[in-house]
């Protein structure tokens, strides 16, 4: 055989590299995608950097002014206390961001590992552990959320750690769909006729092809987390005051929007649902992205 | 109705001109179709052929007036009987969908809505081309009997998975036919079904047309399906047609270097390996859409010259119907041969014991309750440096009975596998390394063999670490032995197999199942998911590695001709056992087992016209129920009587190395399979 | 004015020697009217011998008819059903265990007590048609009325009252918050059919109010009483029930039967709503849902405040906060550090920004200016940081410290949490908040199992009561079982044993003094305020609230 | 069809066991002394000790499991510490309001969802799409509670047309009730709106790009037909099961709502027992919450599988 047949002519990028960043280029033309970014992005800029930045201290308290309305002075108005909620809003994205990143890393992390190893694994560990799974999904995460804090305590350790171990379950069915048809594939029966060990075969070989929906999984739960995050402060569960966290900021002011102080409730409000639209907007330019 | 003497005053029923058709892929146009001119006549049947890649599924759906949205037709006009579809309103596309032209696919299944009766579907074909409810079922029902499907009022009633694939493509046909259409599109009907199916779908296509005088553009990757089923034929490439003409004379005499290189690489005439290397066609199909100023094949012709990049040939017309975009049309038939005349060896090195023996493998599996018995009692022996072949129909148990011997699946108690002699456990988890690295695998499909994460390099080095103990420089150094031996490029072992062409990617899993020098690879139907060139390329390399490294083969595949060009011997399989063994030469002759003879008549071939085929009545009976008696006798076309629904017939040594499991003895076999069989069949 | 000089001798003379020196603390101008009014009514004068002796003695009239906002019921009209919005009850509503104010204004619609503890902490005898005590105030004889009969039918009788109380005593009554150390199981004697006699554990010149609406788990039931009291909601009150949903709410149809016919009902139906949080019960009034709000807060019910349409009922209260610190644990140890901390705190800039105004200073002890005893010549502390920071300086401390500050989250705590936190900040006391929930403090209430009664530092929130006893007794007491600060002084002990026997007002306003001075000299806790009761109404009249909690309806009715 | 509802109901009371397994002993880790927190702190610690005996709060947690399993299955939930009521007793009329509450929130979100999704769908990418995307998306991003809030403020407040409870005068007309529980259906229907219309625009993308699709429009029916008789039947289905996951959230998720509403749902008692320390009626209550969850997905599933031809006429013939 004389010529090397059916080598392409087309230029085969020659690294891993390309596809990455036709990946990348993917998601990156997706206006869905970019705005989520710009808005996360704005936030977390706000979590890194917002104390340096905000006009008040967040936490000096004015008692005899207030309940202003937004001026020049206080873009969106003071608090109960006389805080200015615009410094408020901005300090509190750490927080949240902090909390609600932690907890689904977590609950990513150990559904990850449960998934994969439930999936490749079916028969009997499979059954067993995905009944346990559905008795917690029949559970919502608010009950679940308010039983741990109300017996360990309010925390940040504790709403991580409840959060987390809740997203568990959840992460894990997606994970393990995801498995359950990697693992028909050859590639993973040609990785076990070489005599590769399950760990191997699982965080070595699969893992890395299962690693799309996980990071869609995560974006979509870090959505859910800062949600239930909010809603647990808001029950006045989790965090303590004087933290300028969302979720408290709009349970301390709720009362008060029949007296017409709409401000401090809105902003917190707004905070809340634009991160929260934001993570959305690139959880789905993702998906895009990996579906295709 | 005669389809001559309509073609005399009617207008031909599809006349491409000159049609362009282009897709929006990342932001920009890209040219799919260039310039396609062809035209059909009424009653006539026309094949369009070309390798994955080259437009004919486009031109399908364009003729339907259903290109996907990010389609469009950017040139030419397509006229149906004398309508110019282009120009209808969406109201007239309807009415054209409903009454002149319908099309039939690939994938039945899908192609069926799954939450609605079959027969109501059928029945929606009839309404839509104004019957009433009432009168559209019953016309259903006729029409269903009409492609004989038996029971079709109980068919009717049953939702399409309920339906075996033959069965949901007559079906689908039958829906086609209810609006007796001026044209009827036929795109790879018969792809993904098994041979002996296929030539039933083809029996009644072929029969229907002759009933219904349809005009048919058939598409279709097989040329030989294509040179049976149709009067013309226009070879598609890049979205050009480069050659048109009567099947018979362009398949016998091709003029387009394209149309030879095609035709060479098919093993094909009872050719086997130590005869000669199968030719190839080198390259790749151009990136879709390219610019193209010359000749859309100057990239991968072996007689190209400096004007063919230059200058895009013009149709030549050849002779009488017969034309070719080549500006060397004259010496195409002198293309080159890729491949040289095979100096090695091919006979079996040393006889010896067997290198892999296989003793009374079961394997049942639990399914809903029900025991599915896919190996019953299989043995059989690979000697060394031999190529044992494995046929049968879907569900015969041939994958089960390779991924046993490879401890992929563990087999029932009393299933002995034996390497070398040795006794191998049942799973993977009971051998050793040597024993694993003794029995590897080249599985059907590289895009799910290869892990996409993972590039050519780091595939190869983790075999090499795993099976035989490779480190560092010298693992490295194997890894380029390696891509070597299998003729893959060294500056491709860097990419990821979403990065390579289909051939490449077999070439890498290939590899791979050669890093740790094994005794035995299994085959698994390893070329048919690639185009013909490139499973030729694929077989050549095969018998080269074989040639070489003095492995041994379990080559599994549903194409006979494939098989036959490469086992040297060949066992056959249904229902989980093994009906006829013996060398490969054996068994495609007569005396045969009935239900080789069945499968092997059921291959459409290019020479050879005249071979009578023999027909299976119904689908393949459920492993979970095997039929009494010998497996085969609910289907069988030469089928005793009695003894053969009592009695299962021993796998018997008929004649030296010759194994057959019937009850007919092999002379009076020898005897019958010289004239057709008795039972046949209605005919169409 | 001569015979109403003689008129008021004859009255004297059938007085005894407390109730005559009462007279004359009016007549010398020593207290104002109000105040003995209010006096009188504890020692069992009767309101119309009150008021001829008041006018009588020509006492000043300063805040004189001041009965607050709610007296007049002349715009109020008959019919309707009135309803209201209330914290919802904790727990079964039950005599024995209720310990919130849901639970214990449901009690107070249909139940009734020896006597009703008003808003003006004046008490208006019910069952008791008047009571006396003996000489030093050790017992206490009450005339219990004739003629009331529960919502069954059944007549009331003195011994309905003994068993009452019997019933309390005798099984671990909440009740006993107020009784425990003052009248033990066993000391209530039925006299008569008609007279009931306590003899109490030591003298207690406040005895009525601790059998009266105040001590609010005090509703007289029938002898015949064994539990299952949500079943019937059985008293003698104006209204009877008609449905019970729990957590839901009651709706009460008026008593036709009802005694007191100048109390009649005006309303036919009480529809009583319960509600989880403030909010709802805010809004609901707001939108019309209810037409009464009891209780509510000025963080929570700005929405009321600044609206014309609502109708505030304001009640001057003794209701705070006590932020404790343990004296007997760093880093308060030392009473210099201590005073720093409340003098660290601007309390009027709490009481106007927590409370827009509605609020009393608080002076650090729990005598509260709406107690008559309270003695208002003890100087209130004020802000002053120099002080402060020279006191911690003074105590070693001047670097500042770190503690954690614990309480709970409810009413404007956390808020007051944050104020006092910020406020430390000026004085270098880095103060962390903890706050967790009402059950997470309290805990088990005992010693070793709350974070109330064991942390070094917290904030607990008071409910009002018509004396100071028990923010005397079992919140600083060295004995007493709520003593947070852990404040053990036998100076304070003694000086509050002598201001529980002590009758008159004189004497209770020395003991006072001399207990307010010490405590702003030790100073166990902060007292920042005393806030008002709140309440509001749309479009009724007539509502009466008490501090404790309770509402009286009986009187309500739409004005249009 | 009857192998796999044997298979799915077995499956179901394995679940329903673990979780009363979890449920039990989730409310074991719970802090507090039973019998304190029923007597109050006056009480003497002989009577708390006393009545915690008499509770068996002492005993050990298996033998309180197996005691508290076998009166479930007399459908006795034993007895609330706090309210001294029978669970059952409280239970029912608290989700007997919650499903009143989750039905009309169903009845007004599931058409708007599924048109919704369905509109979006057949215009993909184009700005009806967008709108009912992103709208939905964004609306579904937005805590329960803030959409209370705002709701409230805005038709119970400033415009004064609809109540601000939930719970309607005892006695009220049907209607009446309805119209006390539209502004917190109301709440729901903004959270779930974005959820339902992205399910169903899912599936029916699916079966638009379907090749049964293609075969039905090369049929030549028009459109109408294709996509009620191809497309819809084909991309509703799931949908289905999605609503019945909906059900956790909507009976007993709800705590918010219901305290900001003060409807006395089951969401609203699991919050009081909770702060109650109230470990029969906890228990209970998240038992019940589970079960409801669980039959609604049992249910679904068979729903499902009935109209899905595949799973109701098992495999091919």
């Amino acid at each position: 055989m004389s010529t090397v047949d059916e080598i392409a002519p087309i230029v085969v990028h020659d690294s891993a590299r390309a596809s990455r960043r036709e990946r990348l280029r993917l998601v990156l033309r997706s206006r869905t995608f970019l705005v989520g970014a710009v808005i996360v992005g704005f936030w977390v800029f706000c979590a890194l950097f917002g104390p340096a930045v905000v006009p008040d201290d967040p936490y000096a308290d004015d008692i005899l002014n207030r309940l202003q309305p937004p001026s020049s002075e206080h873009w969106f108005g003071t608090d109960r206390l006389g805080r200015d909620v615009f410094s408020r809003v901005i300090v509190g994205a750490r927080d949240i961001l902090i909390v609600a990143t932690l907890a689904t890393v977590l609950g990513t992390l150990l559904g990850t590992a449960l998934g994969l190893v439930t999936g490749y694994f079916r028969g009997l560990t499979d059954e067993a552990i995905m009944r346990v799974v559905d008795a917690f999904l029949a559970i919502p995460i608010v009950v679940i959320g308010l039983l741990a804090l109300t017996a360990l305590g309010p925390s940040r350790v504790t709403v991580v750690l409840v959060i987390g171990i809740v997203f568990t379950p959840i992460i894990a069915r997606t994970v393990r769909a995801a498995v359950l048809s990697e693992r028909e594939l050859e590639y993973v029966e040609a990785a076990r006729l070489r005599n590769e060990h399950a760990p191997y075969v699982l965080f070595g070989e699969i893992l890395p092809n299962v690693l799309g929906p996980v990071l869609v999984e995560f974006t979509v739960r870090l959505g859910y987390a800062i949600f239930a995050i909010a809603t647990l402060s808001f029950l006045g569960f989790g965090i303590q005051p004087p933290a300028p966290d969302w979720g408290l900021q709009i349970f301390e002011h709720y009362g008060l929007l029949g007296a017409g102080d709409w401000w401090p409730t809105l902003f917190p409000a707004l905070a809340i649902a634009t991160l929260v639209v934001g993570v959305n907007l690139i959880a789905d330019g993702l998906t895009q992205a990996f579906e295709r | 109705m005669s389809a001559v003497a309509a073609s005399v005053t009617a207008p031909p029923a599809l006349e491409l001109d000159d049609l362009s058709v282009a897709f929006r892929v990342r932001g920009r146009w890209r040219r799919v179709l260039r310039g396609v001119s062809l035209t059909i006549a009424p009653g006539e049947s026309y094949g369009l052929v070309g390798e994955s890649g080259c437009g004919k599924s486009t031109t399908a759906l364009a003729v339907m007036r259903y290109l996907p949205r990010n389609g469009r037709v950017t040139g030419g006009s397509i006229h149906v009987a004398g309508a110019d579809l282009l120009a209808m309103s969406e109201r007239e596309v309807l009415r054209y969908r409903s009454r002149s032209v319908s099309m039939v696919y690939q994938n039945p299944g899908a192609a069926l809505n799954p939450s609605l009766r079959v027969g109501e579907q059928v029945a929606e074909a009839f309404e839509v081309a104004g019957a009433s409810r009432q009168e559209a079922l019953e016309r259903a029902r006729e029409m269903l009997a009409r492609v004989q499907i038996a029971d079709a009022a109980r068919v009717m009633r049953r939702y399409p998975h309920q339906l075996s694939g033959g069965m949901q493509q007559r079906a689908l046909i039958a829906m086609a036919l209810a609006s007796d259409p001026a044209l009827l599109v036929l795109d790879e009907p018969t792809t993904g079904l098994d041979a002996t199916v296929e030539a039933e779908v083809l029996d009644l296509i072929a029969g229907l047309r002759a009933e219904l005088g349809t005009s048919i553009l058939f598409i279709s990757h097989n040329l030989a399906v294509v040179r049976r089923m149709c009067e013309r034929v226009g070879v598609l490439y890049a979205g050009r047609l480069v050659e048109e003409g009567r099947a018979n004379e362009l398949f016998h005499d091709p003029r387009h270097p394209y149309t030879v290189g095609l035709l060479r690489c098919l093993p094909r005439g009872g050719v086997s390996k130590g005869e000669r290397p199968l030719d190839t066609i080198p390259g790749l199909l151009p990136e879709l859409g390219a610019e193209l100023p010359g000749c859309v094949f100057a990239d991968r012709c072996g007689l190209v010259r400096d004007v063919c990049r230059q200058e895009e040939p013009p149709l030549y017309p050849v002779a009488r119907g017969r034309t070719s975009r080549c500006h060397f049309w004259q010496e195409a038939h002198e293309l080159p041969f890729t491949a040289e005349t095979r100096t090695a060896p091919s006979a079996r090195t040393g006889r010896g014991g067997p290198v892999l023996a296989v003793a009374d493998a079961s394997k049942t599996f639990r399914q809903e309750g029900q025991d599915v018995h896919a190996l019953a009692g299989v043995s059989l022996a690979v000697g060394p440096g031999e190529t044992l072949g494995l046929v049968g129909e879907s569900g015969s148990g041939k994958t089960t009975l390779a991924r046993v011997l490879l401890g992929l699946t563990a087999p029932d108690q009393g299933t002995i596998v034996e390497l070398d002699g040795q006794v191998l456990g049942g799973t993977l988890g009971e051998r050793g390394t040597e024993e694993v690295r003794a029995l590897q695998i080249v599985f059907q499909n590289p895009d799910s063999a290869l892990n996409r994460r993972f590039s050519a390099r780091r595939i190869l080095a983790r075999a090499l670490t795993k099976l035989v103990g490779l480190e560092g420089r010298r693992r490295s150094e194997r890894v380029l032995e390696l891509a070597r031996s299998v003729r893959f490029d060294e500056r491709l072992l860097g990419a990821r197999p979403v990065q390579l062409s289909g051939g490449l990617k077999q070439r890498v899993a290939i590899a791979r199942a050669f890093a740790g020098d094994p005794r035995v690879v299994v085959c698994d139907e390893p070329t048919s998911a690639l185009d013909v060139s490139v499973q030729a390329a694929i077989l050549n390399l095969l018998v080269e590695l074989q040639g070489k490294q003095g492995v041994s083969y379990l080559f599994i595949s549903h194409d006979l001709g494939v098989v036959r060009y490469l086992a040297d011997r060949i066992a056959v399989l249904y229902l989980g056992r093994v009906m006829e063994v013996g060398d490969a030469a054996t068994v495609f002759a007569a005396p045969h087992h009935p239900y080789t003879e069945a499968l092997v008549s059921a291959v459409p071939a290019f020479e050879g016209e005249g071979r009578p085929r023999i027909r299976l009545e119904g689908e393949i009976p459920s492993a979970a129920e095997p039929p009494s008696g010998c497996v085969f006798h609910t289907r069988c076309p030469r089928k005793l009587g009695e003894i053969c629904e009592r009695e299962e017939p021993p796998l018997a040594e008929v004649e030296p190395g010759h194994l057959l499991r019937c009850h007919i003895p092999l002379e009076e076999l020898r005897l019958v399979q010289a004239t057709p069989p008795p039972n046949q069949p209605r005919s169409p | 004015m001569d015979a109403r000089q003689h008129r008021l001798d004859e009255v004297r003379r059938e007085r005894s020697e407390v109730e005559n020196h009462l007279i004359d603390e009016l007549s010398a101008g020593k207290i104002s009217r109000r105040e003995f009014v209010r006096r009188g009514t504890v020692l069992g004068l009767s309101l119309p011998a009150l008021s001829f002796i008041a006018s009588a003695c020509g006492g000043d009239d300063d805040d004189g008819a001041a009965t607050g906002a709610t007296e007049t019921t002349g715009g109020a009209q008959a019919g309707g059903t009135l309803r209201t919005a209330l914290i919802s009850p904790a727990g079964a509503l039950d005599p024995l265990t209720v310990g919130d104010e849901g639970g214990l204004a449901t009690l107070g619609q249909s139940g009734e007590y020896l006597a009703w503890s008003d808003d003006e902490l004046m008490l208006q005898p019910r069952i008791a048609e008047s009571w006396e005590p003996n000489e030093d105030g050790s017992v206490w004889t009450f005339a219990i009325r004739q003629g009331v009969t529960f919502h069954d039918g059944t007549p009331l009788t003195a011994e309905d009252v003994v068993a009452t109380m019997e019933f309390h005593l005798g099984n671990e009554s909440n009740a006993l918050s107020a009784l425990g150390g003052v009248l033990s199981a066993g000391n209530t004697r039925l006299v008569d059919e008609t007279t009931v006699e306590f003899t109490l554990d030591a003298p207690n010149g406040n005895f009525p109010y601790l059998v009266s609406s105040d001590n609010y788990n005090l509703i007289i039931l029938p002898k015949t009483y064994r539990g299952d009291w949500e079943k019937t909601f059985i008293g003698t009150g104006p209204w009877k029930l008609e449905t019970y949903t729990p957590e839901e709410g009651v709706t009460y149809v008026k008593n036709p039967d009802y005694w007191d016919t100048s109390r009649m009902p005006l309303a036919d139906k009480n529809e009583v709503k319960y509600y989880e949080d403030e909010q709802a019960r805010v809004i609901a009034l707001q939108g019309g849902e209810v037409d009464v709000v009891s209780n509510f807060s000025v963080a929570g019910g700005g929405a009321l405040l600044d609206d014309p349409s609502f109708t505030i009922i304001e009640l001057r209260a003794s209701q705070h906060r006590k932020v404790h610190m343990r004296t007997d644990m760093e880093p308060f140890t030392d009473k210099r550090v201590r005073q720093a901390m409340a003098l660290a705190v601007d309390r009027q800039a709490l009481v106007d920004g927590l409370f827009e105004g509605r609020a009393d200073l608080g002076n650090d002890s729990p005598f509260a200016p709406v107690f008559p005893s309270t003695d208002p010549s003890v100087p209130q502390r004020e802000q002053d940081l120099d002080q402060a920071r020279q006191l911690l300086e003074a105590a070693g401390m001047g670097d500042g410290f770190n503690v954690k500050l614990e309480s709970w989250q409810g009413f404007e705590i956390p808020d007051l949490a944050v104020l006092l936190q910020n406020a430390w900040e000026e004085i270098g006391v880095t103060v962390e908040l903890q706050i967790t929930d009402d059950g997470a403090y309290y805990g088990d209430f005992t010693y070793g199992s709350s974070r109330w009664l064991d942390s070094p530092f917290g904030i607990t929130d008071w409910g009002h009561r018509g004396v100071p006893n028990v923010f005397l007794s079992s919140a600083l007491g060295s004995k007493g079982p709520w003593n947070a600060p852990h404040f053990k002084n036998p100076t304070f002990d003694q000086l509050l044993s002598d201001y529980v026997a002590a009758f008159d007002l004189d004497a209770q306003r020395a003991a006072a003094k001399q207990i307010q001075e010490l405590l702003l000299e030790e100073t166990p806790a902060i007292f920042p305020y005393f806030y008002f009761h709140l309440a509001a109404t749309k479009n009724v009249e007539g509502v009466e609230p008490t501090g404790m909690g309770h509402f009286d309806l009986s009187q309500a009715g739409f004005t249009t | 069809m009857g192998r796999f509802i044997l298979r799915r109901i077995a499956l179901a009371l394995i679940t329903l066991w673990l979780l009363s397994v979890i449920v039990f002993v989730a409310c074991e880790v719970m802090p507090g002394d039973v019998a304190r927190s029923i007597l109050g702190p006056t009480a003497a610690p002989e009577t708390v000790e006393a009545l915690n005996e008499e509770l068996g709060t002492d005993r050990p947690v298996v033998v309180r499991y197996a005691d508290w399993m076998a009166g479930i299955f007399q459908g006795d939930l034993g007895e609330s510490h706090a309210f001294r009521r029978p669970v059952d007793e409280m239970i029912w009329p608290a989700l007997w309001n919650s499903a009143k509450l989750a039905f009309l929130a169903f009845l007004l979100v599931v058409p708007l969802g599924i048109v919704g999704g369905v509109i979006a769908a057949l215009h993909e990418g184009r700005a009806a799409d967008r709108a009912i995307s992103v709208g939905g998306l964004s609306a579904a991003a937005i805590p329960d509670f803030v959409w209370a809030v705002v709701t409230i403020l805005v038709f119970g407040i400033w415009l004064e047309i609809l109540p601000v409870t939930a719970q309607a005068p005892p006695g009220a007309s049907f209607l009446t009730r309805v119209e006390y529980l539209i502004l917190p259906a109301l709440c729901l229907v903004f959270v779930l709106f974005g959820y339902l219309a992205r399910m169903a625009r899912a599936g029916t993308t699916e079966a638009l790009d379907s090749d049964y699709t293609r075969t039905a429009v090369l049929k030549g029916l028009p459109r109408r037909t294709v996509i009620r008789r191809h497309v819809l039947r084909n991309s509703l289905l799931p949908t289905i099961a999605v609503v019945a996951t909906q059900t956790g959230y909507l009976i007993g998720g709800l705590v918010a709502i219901e305290l900001i509403f003060n409807y006395p749902g089951i969401g609203r008692l699991i919050v009081r027992a909770a702060d109650q320390k109230d470990f029969p009626l906890l228990q209970g209550t998240v038992l019940v919450i589970g079960v409801v969850y669980l039959l609604a997905t049992l249910v679904a599933d068979l729903a499902y599988a009935y109209l899905n031809p595949r799973i109701r006429y098992g495999a091919a013939m």
